[in-house]
């Protein structure tokens, strides 16, 4: 196992913990999705992944940017990671704490620039399955549903995937399309999706690799998956995160 | 004024009928688990429940034997995992599951509270729930001609919530995250309230901006310390994350659900007696703190 | 000047008011519409007689009836008269600060069991007018406009209107229908109108005088008005208000 | 976090502008007046005012010359009388205004809130107003066929209003008889607030359930002491009655009007001039109180 102990004072009075691969693993996926965020902009933020990237945007690549969560909690400070969208932890630290209508209600009148989402599946459209999965036998596995993924993946001006780096989970078709890749009006959609190797964009409305982490192949990780995708002519380069930015990954995590 | 206060079981039994459609307040914070309760143990049955998001209190509603429909958005142990129950008995036919969207679901109790038959909304024109969801039928904007969904109007027989306080006459003042909890009370045909305190009416006066909902709807008020046990409520006490954390194993199968309904349902008269029956210092250890 | 210097020990520390015929005639009106309400019913008031009815009604006839004004302000105690539906005096007395449509929701939800309101004009239909009136010579007259008269008229499960003692506002047409008298679903629609001297029904869809206070005559009333009514055969008599009611009234018409 | 304070002059030339939609925060309390007072010194024109029930902040900006458009369910001084000015800006043709009713004005604000394109409601199907009003089409219900009218979604460019606080970035708290305020906002393109106190946002975390606005939406932060003046605001002063009373004799003609216009706003150079020169004891006496 990779352990790393990377120190920083920046994180004073909480315990430095123990950085394992899979702290640094979705740290990955969670730096590649905070890149797409610009300053200022208001994220919707789901639960599980989702929550790293706010948490990495705002502490450190986004500043100024405005956190929603769909239990009605607005201008969110994601310090620990919350375990539901309504959790003590952010409660505390929300500067409004308005109503479910509230927040979806900005989302449909077009006021949220980012969803931010994860799912068990995504495919080569940009649908999201939350819904279930069937496996090689044929059985169907039921999975906890849309919440809001449907309405955020419909209504956000934009929305960045998060994913867990598992081949199974980016297909040619989802096994149910919860959250169609139909943007309401002139919304984008699902602009991208971000994995602990690299980033694909659906900007031509495929996958296409867009950005990959230095120290990973473009050829293999795009092969490695089980979707048809492409490798962008300008592939972009990306430094992975390290030091402090895994630390922070690592505290926000085991804080929760 | 009229005084409203009385016993969970009061209220139930006489405001709580088998095939009811239900309410159920609190969205990760404040939910009314000693209410749930005391519907388990009056085995209420042929409930219909409605929610966005649906928590743990519905496996309970649902391993009670309680509920023959649920719709809503969602259903899990937040940020845990999948309900082990709601998914065996749709499975077994017990529960007929009408899957939607978190938002649908609170336009839904949303027109239900505006009183209008439906709001139309872009949402579930697409994608495999489109079809499948009750409620919706496509109509097209008198003024631009463009298609939306209508998302028709729901409007429960009772809502049953906790908050933190009230005065005997159904003044609820609730405040923290609050979901989809105002909108599903004022949907709702009539509210029972559970609060960890009964104020007079003068302290209500000073704080008028946290009164949520209309008293003239709050049928029954109740006493009930720690009524959202184990979920939170602002200001008063933390979640007990070991029970949610416990609880997936705690219903993996049959035998261990009926026996968890046993230990903190059937073998207490009231949820004061399950509360007493919790390791000594837990409830002292969950007190509130700001940071 | 009729002066009534009745005095009751029930109003202790609030200055005893000078009894002007205007008090009484407003008393009059006020005390004839407060009978029709029930105890437990909840009243969305406006602005003007609707308070001494509300007030009325809340401090002797139906103790336990629930107020709520159109700026959301809701369990009020009507205990001095309000200038405006957001005044403080009805602001610090409301043991819940909604919202405006917070309380047209209650309303169209069918959850208001009477509407409390005054016009310039009610016709022979239930038809009121508070938007202009047309004067002999054909000028026209603006008027504030509906306010929340015509939404409540319109939803309220039964409206009673309250009115002055003036023939010009009992008419067989309205000059402008503001709130017509059609009810959404089955809801009942304008179901009386009470004026100082006398309390008509619409129960057959048309003015019947079904009321009058026991010092008035019923045809000289019937006639004084510039509309086509009717007798019931069965007119019910009222004592009309006096002492500790009048008093109140003065109380509540002064402390403003 | 973004600094977003800056003076009602500045916040005035910056985003509102000629012929914008701007609906006006306030009602019977809280109302916007400083903001309003800066817009006639500004000389702004063309503008559109929508609101549920417009009170005299309307007229001073229709005697200033600042709308061309108005659109609501009522308009006069509350409990006192008519409107002189606007009565006369119609007649003269300088104001066209449409009346409605105060539900319908809501729900249409209510529409821009959600954005949905429309909401259904009962109203305005019958009576004078409902072939005079815009925005209202008549459909049918898809779920029962019945008809119903769609009342159309409002969204202001850009929406004034006055609270007690809010800290530097605009996460502003009102509390308080609230009326339309809230929705008003929330439908607006972008929100100018003054508040009578900034506050560090350490104090919005002690009660973050008095917050009323998202702040990504509050372009502009003013500090404004009696910012509300003549209205009242909850817990910080009570109304001038007096002005009031007085207003309507004071604008009963154009010389009038003018010369009230003059010494009231012209004469300024800002609002704290303005409230200089009000009588010395006058703020003194508004002060809350609590009975």
């Amino acid at each position: 196992m990779n352990t790393n102990t990377a120190s920083s004072d920046k994180n004073n009075g909480l315990e430095k913990p123990l950085i394992t691969d899979e702290i640094i693993s979705q740290a990955r996926a969670a730096f590649m999705a905070a890149r797409e965020i610009k300053d200022h902009q208001t994220l919707f933020v789901g639960i599980g992944l989702p929550c790293l990237v706010a948490h990495l945007s705002q502490s450190i690549l986004s500043p100024n940017c405005h956190l929603v969560f769909e239990s009605g909690l607005m201008e969110v400070a994601c310090e620990t990671q919350p375990l539901s969208t309504a959790s003590a932890n952010i409660a505390k630290t929300a500067k409004m704490h308005g109503s479910m209508l509230d927040v979806f209600s900005m989302l449909q009148r077009g006021e949220i620039d980012v969803g931010l989402l994860s799912a068990a599946q995504i495919d080569i459209h940009g649908h999201l399955n939350s819904s279930r999965l069937t496996t090689k036998s044929g059985k169907t596995l039921s999975l906890p549903g849309s919440g809001g993924a449907h309405d955020i993946t419909v209504l956000a001006n934009k929305v960045i995937a998060v994913m867990p780096s598992d081949p199974r989970r980016f297909v040619n078709n989802v096994d149910f399309i919860t959250s169609p890749n139909s943007p309401y009006g002139n919304r984008e959609g699902v602009a991208g999706v971000a994995m602990p190797d690299a980033y694909f964009s659906f900007d031509t409305g495929r996958p296409i690799l867009q950005k990959i982490y230095s120290d990973r192949n473009a050829d293999s990780i795009n092969e490695s998956l089980n979707w048809d995708s492409e490798i962008s002519d300008s592939l972009e380069i990306v430094n992975p995160p390290e030091g402090d930015l895994i630390e922070r990954a690592g505290i926000f995590l085991k804080n929760s | 004024m009229i005084d409203k206060v009385m016993t969970a079981q009061q209220a139930v039994k006489k405001y709580i009928h088998n095939s009811d459609t239900v309410f159920i307040g609190g969205f990760g914070h404040a939910i009314a688990f000693a209410i749930a309760h005391e519907i388990v143990r009056q085995k209420k049955h042929s409930l219909h429940l409605v929610k966005t998001g649906a928590d743990i209190v519905f496996d309970l509603l649902i391993a009670g034997g309680c509920a023959s429909r649920l719709s809503c958005g969602w259903y899990g142990n937040p940020g845990i995992g999948m309900s082990n129950i709601i998914r065996k008995a749709v499975a077994s036919g017990e529960l007929a599951l009408t899957e939607s969207t978190n938002f649908s679901m609170m336009l839904r109790l949303h027109a239900g509270k505006l009183g209008v038959p439906f709001i139309p909304s872009p949402i579930l024109a697409d994608g495999d729930l489109a079809g499948s969801v009750n409620g919706i039928k496509t109509i097209k904007c008198p003024f631009t001609e463009a298609q939306y969904q209508a998302h028709s109007a729901l409007n429960p027989d009772v809502a049953i919530i906790h908050a933190q306080r009230s005065d005997m006459n159904g003044n609820v003042q609730l405040w923290g995250s609050v979901g989809d909890t105002i909108e599903g009370c004022e949907a709702s045909q009539k509210i029972i309230c559970s609060v960890e305190e009964i104020c007079e009416s003068e302290e209500i006066l000073l704080c008028p901006h946290l009164t949520k909902l209309p008293a003239h709807k709050v049928v029954a008020v109740i006493k009930q310390p720690f009524g959202a046990y184990p979920s939170y409520l602002h200001d008063y006490y933390q979640r007990d994350e070991r029970y949610y954390a416990e609880y997936t194993s705690d219903t993996k199968d049959s035998l261990k659900s009926d026996e968890w309904l046993q230990t903190s349902v059937f073998d207490h008269e009231d949820f004061d007696s399950y509360l007493n029956s919790l390791p000594g210092t837990l409830l002292d250890q969950l007190a509130w703190s700001k940071s």
